[in-house]
């Protein structure tokens, strides 16, 4: 089997972030306008979203959680659909039933949204071990945060994905917040990736605001999964920009620690490169921008115009 | 009297018994920071915020009750409960029996249930009745700002392992608390409005549907009694079988799945013990079997409304 | 017809089910050691054991069930389902309604419940109301080896997640058992013996307590028909109802705590849906509001009796 | 603060393993007749159970699990009452109503024994934080199993003791075994205790089957625990020599590992060490063996003549 060619194009992976950061955005307003439920937003993390999801194959599989914007955008979700989801109605991937928190989105091998935090992890294993038992090609990643990496179930889903040899590339997004916990009063060390060392389960940490080295390392540890058949556990070191759910004034944050990470934002390392290297000129910046909001508000309008699911919604869908 | 919502009364009720007690305290997924005027009065030691971890915030719970402490701890969101399962049914609830009385598991989880937040089944699943079930736990659900106060209390000052569950949909409408040691003992029901022609049987944030129910029924020349069950366990059996005796007809209505539900045995009670006083079948209202879906409507339509309370008790009367 | 134990009974089923259908396997706690003959036969990457960790057996079973492969898992005594509530409750249960039926969950939870064993509540606990209240599972409890093959074999073949809880009571008494491909559909309940003055309900190991109890009271005149749920969700109300309406005459029967079980569900069932039917109060008999003890004279007397069962019918004869 | 006295005298320790050993025999005798209900048995590992034990000071407490003899006869439970809760007799530690799996005694600070796999793990916490909040002295020892570590309250109790510097001693008696499920099935590695390490926590691993080695390990992750208030975890690599549950005929037992274990029998070594170095003389080790078998002797007998808990105890004890 010859390698994949995976040389990615700085530019695009731009593009989906600056994709991913219009939504939310405008989620944000909407939200704070009443027009929306709130959300957990990705801003400040699209990098190691966006990052990792350009670094899979068609047929791998993803499981996220609640925090999952960046990663269904980059997957090829259309943000109309979404933003329907995200509004509870008939048009969304889930028919409205699942709101923002657990959006699955089957066609595109994102599986099992739960917003039960460690939820992905506790189902990630089966999904491995489906695709190994029936042969299929097609890894999985599982995306959790430093927060679902505190629940016991993170050590039983590594350690079984270690002693059955599962393909699981784990991606925990390492993001500093536990809701309205800092990270540092749930642990000891800074990094998630050392605690899968001694279940056999190797790991790396990346700078996850450098969405080319986020991109790299993805590339990387997914080859090590897709070899080795056996799991791989990679830590995006990032940093949740807003608060953990909209709307959320933010006033049990840090200042310091927030600006420090406010002024390496993902969007603008990327863009400050690539204006720097040549590859970007700012009227084509300008014009991605323009181009990000233009489709993220037709698909409000197309979520707007969406109706809401029928009564008989209440009660379809539970049994199979 | 004063005006707080359900949340700072349990906010006045922790901080009252802490004051009381040095012994109690809290801990839970950012209380630490969302009661952060608990910290500034108690200190860090006596509030703290806890790692994401259910399972070890209930166990630690368990075992500092058992030995001095009298937590309080705050799980969040009452799905949010399976996680902690194991600490609070197979050791709060048994280890007391096993152990042949050697300890006692003075212990409060508090959790928000219900709807009201439109984001779906995994935050919003209304178990309460999986632990009346559960031997050696009690369980609270209170209507009020006043009952979440003085059930808190007689909960933290309890020395068995209280449930208590608040709903989200009630939490920030304010109502009259009363000032000072408000203590509302456990097991006690409380009937919010008399009747004679049939018994409304609720708790939690359908009991102020059921009174709406009661206005619009009186308006049909039907008198409701509506009965505020507020513990679920302790049960106040008598309360109900009281009220049923005297009206002869019954509706009970909640929120959670109406198969299995709290409902189901407070039917049953009367069934067997009021029976001869029954003039019609015992009615439940409950939730669809089906989980709680995100989008607007769906979410509102699945508790009982006051029009399906209404019905269902003027078919009684008819 | 050849004799087999409920055990026996469940290996057959499963072995049977791995035959006709790749995607089936099996996993759990020393189910590889157990169960050696299976390994022998269809391979230790279709029957396997696991770490000790329950939470992971059950959320690998719902991904796994999700994506193609229909595992069947063993959770050993239905107490330590506590640590496996997430991943039943909250994801097989809930995921296939919040991702607007994209995804199924076949997969069945094996636990044995019940006392026999003197060992206690931690081992010992009957929540299979628990489930019945929770959307979206599938809930059964055989009370016969035959039962044990033909709704095994079922509930395999349901694409929704079953709950199989076996009382351990019974594991190891022989009865007849069909040979070949015999299937007990989910949802079906079975008069066990047919009478007129008085309906006895049950499921599992006190089913035949029940009909020792239609003996007795057959002695004394009484005709009791005996019926057993087997399925406890989807629950067949029809053969409930229908039995009440001919007998007017009601004792449910059940090992569980009494307290908010599933005899609450089925009398109220009745009250709401056969009142006018009914010649007297619904009894139910059932564990009381405490944990099973582990000592023998106190394991015994936690289910209900024939005594128990006899005298209650009785009382609602005279 | 001067450092207690902690010469122990190897004759003391190998008397209580003895005591163990008996005590246990006479159960798998009694339950084979069908006298006694079946239990799981400590026998191969009275070394890492005394061994710890026996470094514990009077005020510490302990919590431990369904294989408990040894620690409870360690720490001076009385045999008798102990096989009167195994018989569920109403003088048993427990009314009767623990039977052999959950024995907690109060009074001599065993606290919480928990049947639930993790149960103990999931109590040592908040018995520890009672300990530091309400200012007494005594660390908390819990015992648990290479089984027990596999479920995810290991790693949250373990995690929560490192972050809130609470002084547990972790105890893993890993003996290889997890009911019918080898180690090796379970876990990539062969040690417990490196999974302690990234959470913060300390550990060390003794062989289970020397108790003086254990009691000098215990001694010294005891006074660490002590002295830094934080926990600490020590593995006694040690053999669990019957089956699980009484009776087990331990057909899937690997013979050859099984007789390597056996052949370093905890109480041979012990005694042949004393007999060696002329501490003991054959005569003083029958007489040993002799008084444990009366001692136990004595207890069976008192434990079958006692009755068994009224029919009020159904539902007694159940509420405060
Ligand atoms: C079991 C469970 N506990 C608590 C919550 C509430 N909650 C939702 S997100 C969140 C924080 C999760 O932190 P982390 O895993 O680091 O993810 P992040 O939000 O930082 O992306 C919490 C506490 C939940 N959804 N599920
Ligand atoms: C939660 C839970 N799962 C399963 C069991 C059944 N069980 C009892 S002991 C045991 C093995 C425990 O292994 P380990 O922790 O290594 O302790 P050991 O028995 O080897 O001393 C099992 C599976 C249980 N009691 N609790
Ligand atoms: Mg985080
Ligand atoms: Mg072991």
């Amino acid at each position: 089997m010859t390698p994949k060619d995976r040389t990615i194009d700085e530019l695009a992976l731009l593009e989906q972030m600056l994709l991913a950061r219009t939504y939310e955005e405008r989620i944000i307003e909407s939200s704070a306008a009443g027009r929306l439920p709130g959300t957990c937003t990705s801003v400040g993390q699209e990098a190691a979203g966006v990052g990792v999801v350009s670094a899979l194959d068609g047929d791998d599989l993803i499981l996220t959680n609640h925090r999952s914007a960046s990663h269904l955008l980059a997957r090829g979700a259309d943000p109309g659909r979404l933003l329907a989801e995200v509004m509870g109605r008939r048009t969304g991937y889930c028919k409205g039933k699942s709101g923002s928190l657990h959006i699955s989105v089957r066609e595109l091998g994102v599986l099992l949204t739960s917003t039960i935090v460690g939820g992905e992890l506790s189902l990630a294993t089966g999904v491995a071990l489906s695709q190994k038992m029936l042969g299929r090609p097609g890894i999985v990643a599982c995306f959790f945060g430093d927060g679902a990496a505190c629940e016991g179930i993170f050590h039983e889903s590594l350690n079984l994905a270690s002693v059955w040899e599962l393909p699981v590339l784990y991606v925990c997004e390492n993001n500093q917040w536990q809701a309205f916990v800092h990270r540092r009063e749930t642990m000891q060390g800074d990094h998630i990736a050392e605690w899968a060392t001694p279940l056999g389960v190797d790991s790396a940490t990346v700078d996850g605001n450098d969405v080319m080295a986020v991109h790299a390392a993805a590339v990387d540890a997914a080859e090590r999964v897709r070899r080795s058949g056996r799991p791989f556990l990679l830590e995006t070191y990032t940093y949740r920009s807003r608060g953990h759910f909209e709307p959320d004034d933010q006033a049990y944050v840090d200042a310091a620690e927030r600006a420090a990470w406010l002024a390496r934002d993902p969007i603008e390392l990327c863009r400050q490169r690539l204006l720097a290297s040549g590859r970007l000129t700012p009227e084509a910046a300008a014009a991605q921008t323009q181009h990000a909001r233009e489709r993220i508000d037709a698909a409000l309008a197309f979520a707007e115009a969406s109706p809401y699911p029928d009564a008989a919604e209440l009660t379809s869908d539970v049994y199979a | 009297m004063p005006t707080q919502t359900p949340y700072e009364a349990i906010g006045v009720a922790i901080a009252e018994e802490m004051r009381r007690d040095a012994t109690v305290l809290m801990f839970g997924e950012g209380v630490a920071t969302k009661r952060y005027d608990l910290v500034s009065e108690f200190g860090g030691a006596r509030v703290r915020n806890t790692p994401l971890a259910e399972a070890i915030i209930a166990g630690t719970a368990a075992g500092a009750a058992a030995t001095g402490l009298r937590p309080v701890i705050d799980l969040l969101f009452a799905p949010f409960l399976c996680y902690a399962m194991d600490a609070l049914v197979n050791s709060a609830g048994k280890l007391r029996y096993l152990s042949g009385g050697q300890f006692s598991f003075p212990l409060v989880a508090l959790a928000m249930t219900g709807g009201g937040w439109g984001v779906g089944a995994q935050h919003n699943q209304n178990i309460e009745a999986w632990f009346v079930h559960s031997p050696g736990l009690k369980v609270v659900m209170p209507s009020t700002a006043a009952d979440c106060k003085g059930l808190l209390k007689a909960a933290i000052r309890d020395d068995n392992p209280v449930l208590f569950f608040i709903d989200l949909a009630l939490l920030h409408q304010p109502g009259e608390v009363p000032e000072g040691d408000h203590v509302v003992p456990l097991g006690r029901a409380a009937v919010r409005r008399p009747g004679s022609d049939v018994t409304l049987i609720s708790y939690g944030k359908t009991l102020p549907v059921c009174l709406a129910a009661a206005d619009a029924l009186a308006e049909s020349g039907v008198a409701a009694e509506v009965i505020d069950l507020r513990s679920l366990k302790p049960l106040d059996e008598e309360a109900i079988l009281t009220s049923v005796r005297k009206t002869g007809r019954l509706v009970v209505v909640h929120e959670a799945a109406r198969l299995a539900g709290l409902g189901a045995e407070i039917a049953a009670l009367v069934a067997e013990n009021a029976f001869a006083a029954l003039k019609g079948p015992v009615l439940r209202l409950g939730g669809p079997d089906a989980p709680a879906a995100a989008s607007y409507p769906l979410e509102q339509a699945y508790a009982p409304s006051i029009a399906d309370i209404a019905a269902a008790a003027k078919s009684l009367c008819s």
